[in-house]
């Protein structure tokens, strides 16, 4: 495995490339398309953001990537090449010898993802353990000097400490020093500052970055805030409904961004240099419901923008003006249509937001 | 706390027996109203005197808490001359204990495993015939359960003795509280199984079994190491608990197995109006309860580093 | 009953060779071993001057306790412990002399001290001396006449004195003992005797222990330990004896004794001669102080049900106290029962007449809507018990309106001896010697506290009774006793249901059980009142 | 803007809550509900039924013994007094249901208010309360239903009564529990700031959710009592008079040799019993996933 | 920080007014407490939306529930429309807190899930026996309407078959049926997705105006808080750092707490400079809060005074006042990061 694999490395091909991706739970309500043909790639080194609404399906494509689901009611299929190597649909016991040690998850609670009965240098030896067959004291070892990386003070007592010992900070730190022991090339980090407090989530994407560009490591960063991605990654993945409805740079999306979507997502956020009472732009009705999507863009029940075209037919993912940005939207920011219908709204000819009941 | 609950436990029980009998005719039988009779006469004086009999309620009580306190349960209300309360049951309790250990084990020892299978399955086929079976046991009566399984074991297959003898060597006696073991063990083993099945995949469930698998633990190294430990607490509660019902379970499984242990001395004290027995009896399981639920913390502190504050 | 018959002739038309087949008279006993005896329940107290014996009590205190007098293969009463009885010239008092030299466990000595005090002693017990006080004086009722000889004064003239002897009154307790039982009563469960075993250990309800006694007066005991077992399922008594867990039992089931005279390699000492079954009638209170109300409740009695269904055809339906075979038996008188519709005339009557006097038992009238109300009472909780009570309430539900009261078994016991009950099941009767039975008949055992529980009081009975046990003519004897079956009878206070089967049954391994002789050599009857005795047991390998 | 706006852009999804309300009892609870129907009216109409009589000796003279395995004319056989164990088994259901309807009835009333009350309110009242239960919860249940049926008497209402006395306790502390899971809740500090009363409150906000687990408790809860009660039975401490399971099983295992040789004496009430407490506990535990309501011990 | 002082009350039409307020809670049987609010002040004007801000834990809710007395604060004034509440008697604080509502984050368990989402709004009329039965069905579905909830639906359905955001529109109706002069909203936004924020901020904004409502807004997101306060409270471990108008707080905030709460914000703007994180450090423990100025652990600032003595809310002038022994002086363009 690992001749494949320094040779693959040798030859520029992405980290991770996915093509195709559908992720589909068999429910009791019928078959929720949660994910639903997805393609993406990413390179070695960046930081790939995924942003949506919640319920647009940003953690189960994560998961679907890293084969963490349950394998009862899932259906996937599709390609996920991890290093060239196809990895969807592997059964667990090769999955695991990847886990942890090429690619690796940080989850969004601290409180709830680690375990309560296990002191936390136990946590961060198991997969020095069972991956790199380290000693004991060598474990111990490591874990001090990972603690340490990841700025928790007075390591080396931390390491018998329990989880409820420490702050909810703290926790998400240790968390990432458990997925960065075995020096992962990919990680997954699930929403992992959305249940701390604002100036603790900004020291630990700090972290994260630091930690990214020390080891060029590749990072996949999920959450539903645009603030956290505009800051933190190089490139962006807008999700809605389990379709990616428009990817590229982060400069070149905040700068050019095609999707009504992302513009009126963008919009809705209240902003700080904005004079307070300003009005704020709403986007109407909600989340489509992924047993029964929309027929054509499934944005287009709550879009502004929306044509009839929107609504019988699927916008594809096309490409813009930067090779590296493409959308999937028939009437993007910016077209002949887009502009025309923007004019109506801001005459008052059309209702400008469309309250949902 | 559980001292306040031990008094409350026996208050009621004094007084419940007390108020709710006579105890004079419980010891004396026909003599206790042959009140024309001198001889008759100097016994019911004897009697009173013994236990106390003349002093209004509250002193008797505290008379049979302070001797309780000091090892002294008091005398059988027999004048054939039964051991001391004390004796008997300290003959008595080893072979509930015994049986109750015996019990708590096979239910501990077919749970834990049963659960890990289940859970690790879960709705699998495996895991809804267990828990179908589960269902049943929980179902079944303890004394229905007792008569299955001496029907099916004993009186058919003939693996098991029918009876237990006080005499015999240590192992036999054990071999003979076997199957009165299984009948107490099984059903709580099912109530274990079910706890822990659903505990487990409620742990299955969270975060941090994410987590580990996500740094590549194997599947039985999860459950063992990752899974278990967090399920075990309602787990321990409910085997803290159960302790309780199966004192209440190992009336009938003595009665049909005749052990003579305390389950079936106290139906029959009961019965007789024995109250010193009774008083006892109950006393020692509240007492037991007590402190078996004080141990349940304990074990708590041990497995959970949270309790500690 | 009578005293010598080993041998029902049962309905069932049971093999009368039995016992017979018991010795096989070629082989030498054997040391060693240990009996294992099972029996249908335990006891108490074993001690014979405080604990009611009941017959598990009598198989145990057998081993532990002899008797100064035991009834021979003939029927005759011979001195055991004692060496010789001479009654006075009116035949009031005994002189009992004892066999010297024999000595109790504890190394007491059996003197006339011994005696008087074990006498004393149950006399004034306060419940066993209920039926002993009956016939003594309250004073010198035993008194030493040297150290080996004790004089009995009775009140009445009494020919066949002896046979008291034979039972729990015979029972000789150590001196030493009885002091120290009385200064801690919990020594009553540990008996000390001259018998051939001595108390080693008890574990109550599973299991009493005795030894060999090593020096046994009246020859050697071969068997190292008897172990008694109490097992109350008398299948589960006989799977484990069938089973090699036991190596005798001692039963009266029916279904079981059934089984056990099928087993050819068993041998049974049956006896059905010792107690009768029956239902008994409280006739002090309303309204079965009246004759009819009793009559009607025998017609509506459903006997033969009970007789097929509890008694399932083995044991003999009884009509009187005594069997058959019994030279006293009354042919003439015959049990009422089985006549329902004799029964409701006489309730008419009765209800019509006194209808509305109230029952103090029920602190209810005595009648309502025509039928008579009564309690019965019956010990519990118990699975024959409740099935009794069920068929016999079936039956008389055509002319009474029933109240069960289940007790246990001592309360049942002490209410009636203080007559708080209508009507009740009861077993009674088959002394040795029936002069033994005027216990529960005489006038005098009525009291507040009383031995005739039907509370009769009828002086020509005493008569009757009196007259019975003070003539040698064995004539005027059985008249006397013919008589007495019919009086009973007439009173209507008891319902006689049937002879109660008793079985002593030993696996082929077991032998000599049958060769007891005393020291002059005359032979011993090898059950008595559905007990037996060990001293001459022994046991293959 | 302005939120009068008709649109017609309503999104016609339902709500993710949705999902829940198309979980279904499932056919199992269906069955067992079924079950549970039958044994009521034959319990109700047991005297109008075409069964035999159940008190009726049906001896046939001349055979080996008065008990007969089941046969055309007595489905479940004859018991030792020759009685019809079906008809037997029929008016068994009549204590059994009673005793534990009653019982759980009683339970319910007075371990709800108490639990309510006491998770409601906390403080003195809740120590209180609390206190009673931990001290009813010290006896084990067998052993104060003996202890009490031997110093009352055994009266139908009676044995209802004391096993309704040991339902008090788990009743109570469920009721405690959910209800102060509930007074929490924003929606009952929401209730009380717009001025509701405690009594509204309780009657309103909380019963209607604590009733939920309630009912799931009161099918297992009956299944503890009818079981409890077959106990006391089998111990010949239940309903005097009455025929009942328990007392039937005792008839047919009051020795192994019954047990061997009339099986169906014992075993055809354990079946009927063992399905009825079955449906019972099946019942209350669909009742109780189908709330999700979590794990319920009694 | 950790300020007390009431230099900032003012007078004029006061709609509430805390004075000193003091929440402590004991922390199981260990004797020890939680200070969760330890003697804050404020004041809300008629018609005025008050925000309230501050990291997890540091006593927003406490101070949002002890204005509704659940539970009875351990000390200090609340006077609402100059009406002293924490010696009101039971049945006068029913009465009282009619007056008042309050909203809360989780818009599901706001909610009763066993009822009738029309009953639960209804049910504030029915305690109080307001108008007739055809007048409240009146009201009801005026005030459902004007929160964009179709009282039809809202007759038939339970709570669990509307969406977080409707369950929060609901929550709103309800509060406003009893026609209240004060909403108290607990982080009402907290839970929704922005969109769906943006939806109800936008109703609030449009009810206020329509019902003349005064609002208590608390919330941990400035940015929100901004758009929709006039005078932002900032807070820090149960004690009050600074209060300003909102505009100007944010154009020159002067507690160093509020500086680093700004600098913290992720802005949607890849272009926008980041500030380092790393020297914040975490919060500290109400059950043992630092001496002093409770922030001083976390300053960079601290001194020795800041350990000691505990700063008192001081006017650095446009009605701003900071609870600081060295409030930051230069003002900050949140351009310039
Ligand atoms: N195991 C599963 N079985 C069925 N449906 C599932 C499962 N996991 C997720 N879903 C559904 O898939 C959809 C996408 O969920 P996902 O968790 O990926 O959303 P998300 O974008 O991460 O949202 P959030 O921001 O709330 O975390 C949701 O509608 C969810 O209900
Ligand atoms: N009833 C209570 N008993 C004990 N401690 C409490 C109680 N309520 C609140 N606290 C504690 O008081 C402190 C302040 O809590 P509060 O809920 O007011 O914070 P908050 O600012 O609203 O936080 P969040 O942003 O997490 O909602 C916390 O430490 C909390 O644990
Ligand atoms: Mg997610
Ligand atoms: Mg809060």
């Amino acid at each position: 495995m690992s001749e494949l694999q320094t040779e693959m490395r040798q030859e520029h091909q992405p980290l991770l490339e996915v093509t195709d991706l559908r992720t589909h739970f068999r429910t009791e309500r019928g078959l929720v398309r949660a994910v639903d043909g997805v393609s993406l790639t990413l390179e070695r080194g960046k930081c790939l953001g995924i942003v949506g609404e919640s319920g647009s399906g940003k953690t189960v494509l994560s998961r679907s990537l890293m084969g963490l689901l349950p394998s009862s009611n899932t259906v996937t299929s599709g390609s996920v090449k991890f290093e060239g190597k196809e990895i969807l649909g592997l059964p667990s016991k090769q999955m695991r010898r990847l886990w942890g040690r090429e690619m690796s998850m940080v989850f969004q609670n601290p409180m709830t993802s680690l375990n309560p009965l296990m002191k936390i240098g136990q946590q961060i030896a198991e997969p020095l353990n069972l991956h790199l067959d380290m000693s004991r004291a060598d474990a111990r070892a490591t874990a001090e000097r990972l603690l340490r990386d990841v700025r928790i003070p007075e390591a080396a007592r931390r390491l018998d400490q329990y989880p409820h010992e420490l702050s909810g900070g703290m926790r998400q730190r240790a968390m990432i020093a458990i997925a960065l022991a075995c020096g992962p090339t990919l990680l997954f980090a699930d929403e992992p500052t959305t249940a701390l407090d604002v100036t603790v989530q900004a020291q630990i994407l700090q972290l994260i970055g630091e930690q990214r560009r020390d080891r060029n490591m590749s990072v996949v960063l999920v959450t539903h805030d645009l603030g956290v991605v505009a800051g933190h990654t190089d490139e962006i993945a807008v999700m809605y409904g389990g379709k990616l409805v428009e990817k590229a740079p982060t400069s070149v999306l905040f700068a050019h961004m095609k999707m009504p979507y992302t513009m009126s997502l963008m919009r809705s956020i209240p902003k700080l240099e904005d004079p307070s009472h300003t009005r704020l732009a709403t986007i109407p009705g909600r989340p489509p419901d992924l047993v029964h999507p929309p027929k054509g863009c499934r944005f287009a029940p709550r879009c502004a923008y929306a044509r009839d075209k929107c609504i019988t037919e699927e916008p594809p993912l096309r490409q813009a003006e930067d090779p590296n940005h493409s959308y999937a939207c028939w009437y993007p920011v910016g077209s002949p249509e887009f502009n025309q219908r923007e004019a109506e709204l801001n005459s008052g000819a059309v209702p400008v937001t469309l309250e949902a009941r | 706390m559980a001292i306040t609950l031990l008094f409350a436990v026996s208050a009621l029980t004094f007084g419940a027996m007390n108020v709710l009998g006579d105890p004079l005719f419980n010891i004396l039988g026909p003599i206790a109203r042959d009140t024309g009779n001198p001889k008759s006469v100097k016994l019911i004086e004897k009697a009173k005197n013994d236990y106390n009999l003349d002093k209004p309620l509250p002193v008797r009580y505290g008379l049979w808490v302070s001797g309780f306190v000091r090892g002294d349960m008091g005398v059988q209300f027999s004048t054939d001359g039964q051991p001391p309360v004390t004796e008997l049951l300290k003959e008595r309790i080893p072979r509930t204990v015994t049986l109750l250990i015996l019990g708590q084990l096979i239910a501990v020892l077919v749970s834990i495993p049963w659960a890990l299978i289940s859970a690790s399955r879960a709705d699998k086929f495996v895991d809804r015939l267990s828990t179908a079976t589960t269902f049943m046991l929980v179902a079944l009566p303890g004394f229905a359960l007792a008569i299955i399984l001496k029907y099916v074991f004993a009186i058919r297959l003939g693996w098991f003795p029918l009876t237990y003898r006080a005499l015999d060597p240590l192992r036999t006696r054990l071999f003979q509280m076997l199957l009165p073991g299984f009948v107490i063990g099984l059903p709580a083993a099912a109530i274990y199984q079910r706890l822990l099945r659903t505990d487990l995949i409620t742990t299955l469930q969270e975060d941090f079994i994410l987590m580990a698998r996500s740094k590549g633990v194997s599947k039985p190294r999860i459950l063992f190491k990752h899974a278990l430990r967090p399920s075990m607490f309602s787990f321990i509660t409910v085997v803290g608990l159960t302790t309780g019902a199966l004192i209440g379970g190992s009336i009938v499984v003595e009665t049909v197995f005749r052990i003579p242990g305390i389950g079936s001395t106290l139906v029959e004290a009961v019965l007789r109006h024995d109250f010193p027995v009774v008083l006892a009896i109950v006393m020692i399981v509240a007492t037991a309860f007590v402190l078996i639920n004080l141990l349940i913390d304990v074990v708590y502190t041990i497995i959970d580093p949270r309790v500690h504050r | 009953s009578s005293d010598s018959d080993t041998e029902p002739v049962g309905t069932t038309g049971a093999s009368t060779d039995d016992t017979t087949t018991v010795t096989e008279v070629a082989a030498t006993p054997v040391d060693g071993g240990t009996l294992r005896y099972g029996l249908e329940a335990d006891v108490d107290g074993l001690n014979p001057t405080t604990s009611a014996l009941s017959a598990p009590g009598y198989v145990m205190g057998y081993a532990v306790f002899d008797t100064l007098a035991r009834v021979a293969e003939d029927g005759s009463i011979v001195p055991y412990l004692a060496e010789s009885f001479t009654p006075s010239a009116d035949f009031k008092s005994w002189t009992v002399k004892l066999r010297p030299g024999i000595k109790f466990h504890d190394g007491a000595d059996l003197n006339a001290d011994a005696v008087v005090k074990a006498f004393l002693l149950q006399q004034g017990a306060a419940l066993v001396g209920l039926a002993v006080r009956p016939f003594y004086p309250e004073t010198d009722a035993a008194v030493k006449i040297d150290d080996l000889t004790v004089q009995f004064n009775q009140l009445d003239a009494n020919r066949y004195w002896p046979s008291a002897l034979t039972s729990q009154l015979g029972m000789m307790p150590s001196p030493l003992w009885l002091d120290a039982a009385a200064a801690d009563p919990t020594l009553n469960q540990k008996p000390v005797g001259t018998g051939p075993f001595m108390f080693d250990s008890r574990t109550a309800d599973n299991v009493t222990r005795f030894v060999k006694n090593p020096s046994y007066w009246n020859g050697t005991v071969h068997l190292d330990a008897v172990e008694f077992y109490p097992v109350p399922d008398s299948a589960d008594l006989l799977d484990l004896f069938n089973n090699d867990g036991l190596d005798a039992l001692h039963t009266t089931d029916q279904t079981a004794i059934k089984d056990l005279k099928d087993n050819g390699t068993v041998t049974n000492l049956l006896d059905d001669t010792a107690e009768e079954s029956f239902q008994m009638i409280n006739s002090q209170n309303p309204p079965f102080d009246d004759v009819r109300v009793r009559q009607a409740l025998a017609y509506a009695t459903p006997k033969a049900k009970i007789l097929e269904l509890i008694g399932l055809g083995v044991s003999r339906p009884a009509d009187q106290m005594f069997t058959p075979e019994d030279p006293y038996y009354n042919s003439a008188v015959k049990q009422d029962a089985d006549q329902p519709e004799k029964a409701l005339p006489l309730v008419a009557a009765y209800c019509a007449e006194k209808g509305t006097v109230i029952n103090p038992v029920l602190n209810q009238p005595t009648c309502t809507n025509g039928k008579v109300n009564m309690e019965y009472q019956f010990t519990g909780p118990s699975v024959v018990g409740l099935r009794t009570t069920e068929i016999f309430e079936e039956g008389w539900k055509v002319a009474f309106n029933i109240t069960r009261d289940e007790v246990n078994q001592q309360d049942h016991i002490q209410q009636n001896a203080l007559g708080q009950s209508n009507v009740l099941g009861w077993r009674q009767f088959g002394a040795i010697d029936p002069w033994a039975d005027s216990v529960w008949l005489l006038c005098r055992t009525v009291g507040a506290i009383s031995l005739n529980w039907p509370r009769y009081c009828d002086p020509a009975r005493d008569t009757i009774l009196l007259d019975a046990q003070n003539t040698d003519d064995p004539a005027k004897r059985v008249e006397g006793y013919k008589a007495l079956a019919q009086n009973m009878h007439d009173a209507y206070t008891y319902i006689f249901i049937n002879h109660t089967l008793w079985t002593n049954s030993f696996n082929a391994n077991v032998r000599g059980t049958c060769d007891i002789k005393t020291p002059e050599g005359v032979a011993l009857k090898c059950t008595n009142a559905g007990t037996s005795f060990l001293n001459t047991t022994w046991m293959d390998q | 803007m302005s939120t009068e706006t008709p649109t017609t852009t309503e999104v016609a999804t339902p709500a993710p809550g949705d999902a829940a309300t198309k979980k279904t009892l499932g056919i199992g609870f269906w069955i067992c509900i079924g079950w549970l129907l039958v044994m009521v009216f034959i319990a109700v109409f047991a005297t109008r039924l075409p069964i035999p009589d159940p008190k009726f000796n049906f001896i046939e003279p001349g055979q080996a013994g008065p008990s007969k395995g089941p046969s055309a004319a007595h489905w479940f056989g004859t018991d030792k007094d020759a009685r019809d164990v079906f008809a037997r088994t029929v008016y068994g259901s009549r204590v059994s249901l009673t005793v534990g309807f009653i019982a759980i009835a009683f339970g319910m009333f007075v371990g709800g208010t108490l639990g309510i009350l006491a998770g409601f309110f906390r403080g003195w009242i809740d120590r209180i309360f609390s206190f009673m239960f931990l001290v009813l919860l010290s006896f084990p249940s067998l052993v104060l239903a003996i202890m009490l049926t031997a110093l009352l008497d055994r009266k139908l209402f009676t044995i209802s009564m004391i096993l309704g006395v040991l339902a008090v306790a788990p009743v109570g502390r469920l009721a405690r529990a959910t209800t102060m899971q509930y007074a929490d809740r924003e929606f009952v500090i929401a209730a009380r700031s717009l001025g509701a009363k405690n009594k509204r409150i309780i009657i309103r906000e909380l019963l209607p959710n604590v009733a939920i687990p309630m009912s799931a408790l009161a099918l297992l809860g009956m299944a503890v009592a009818i079981v409890a009660e077959g106990g006391l039975a089998f111990l010949g401490l239940s309903v005097e008079r009455s025929i009942t399971w328990g007392g039937m099983i005792q008839l047919g295992s009051d020795s192994s040799k019954t047990l061997q040789n009339q099986p169906w004496i014992a075993f055809f009430p354990i079946g009927v019993l063992f399905l009825t407490v079955f449906a019972l506990n099946f019942a209350g535990d669909r009742v109780r996933t189908y709330f999700d309501v979590k794990e319920i011990s009694l | 920080m950790a300020g007390s002082g009431t230099a900032h009350l003012r007078d004029g039409d006061i709609v509430m007014r805390v004075e000193n307020l003091v929440m402590e809670f004991p922390v199981g049987r260990t004797g020890l407490k939680v200070h969760a609010v330890s003697g804050i002040s404020f004041d809300v004007v008629r018609g005025e939306t008050l925000g309230l801000v501050g990291e997890s834990g540091c006593g927003k809710s406490t101070t949002g529930k002890a204005m509704m007395q659940i539970p009875r604060p351990t000390s200090g004034s609340i006077k609402l429309d100059g009406l002293e509440l924490t010696t009101l008697g039971n049945e006068e604080l029913r009465s009282a807190r009619t007056k008042m509502q309050m909203i809360f984050q989780d818009p599901i368990s706001s909610l009763n899930p066993r009822r009738i989402v029309r009953d639960s709004v209804r049910e504030p009329l029915d305690v109080w026996g307001r108008g007739s039965k055809a007048e409240r069905e009146a009201l009801v579905d005026r005030v459902l309407e004007s929160v964009g909830i179709d009282p039809q639906r809202a007759a038939e359905s339970r709570p669990h078959q509307f969406s977080g955001g409707q369950c929060q529109r609901i929550s709103i109706a309800r509060a406003l049926v009893l026609d209240p002069t004060l909403i108290i909203c607990d982080e009402p936004v907290s839970a929704l997705d922005v969109s769906v924020q943006a939806q109800v901020i936008n109703l609030l904004e449009d009810l206020k105006k329509q019902y003349g409502l005064t609002l208590i807004f608390i919330a941990h997101d400035l940015a929100v808080v901004k758009n929709i306060s006039d005078r932002v409270a900032v807070m820090y471990l149960g004690k009050m750092c600074e209060i300003s108008p909102s505009d100007d707080l944010y154009a020159r905030p002067a507690h160093p707490y509020t500086r680093v709460l700004i600098d913290s914000i992720p802005v949607p703007d890849p272009s926008a400079v980041l500030a380092d994180a790393t020297t914040i450090g975490e919060p500290g423990s109400p059950v043992t809060p630092p001496s002093g100025c409770r922030f001083h652990p976390r300053c960079q600032f601290a001194d020795d005074i800041c350990k000691s003595a505990e700063p008192i809310l001081q006017d650095i002038g446009n009605g701003h006042f900071v609870a600081c022994h060295h409030p930051l002086e230069v003002p900050v363009s949140i351009q310039s990061r």
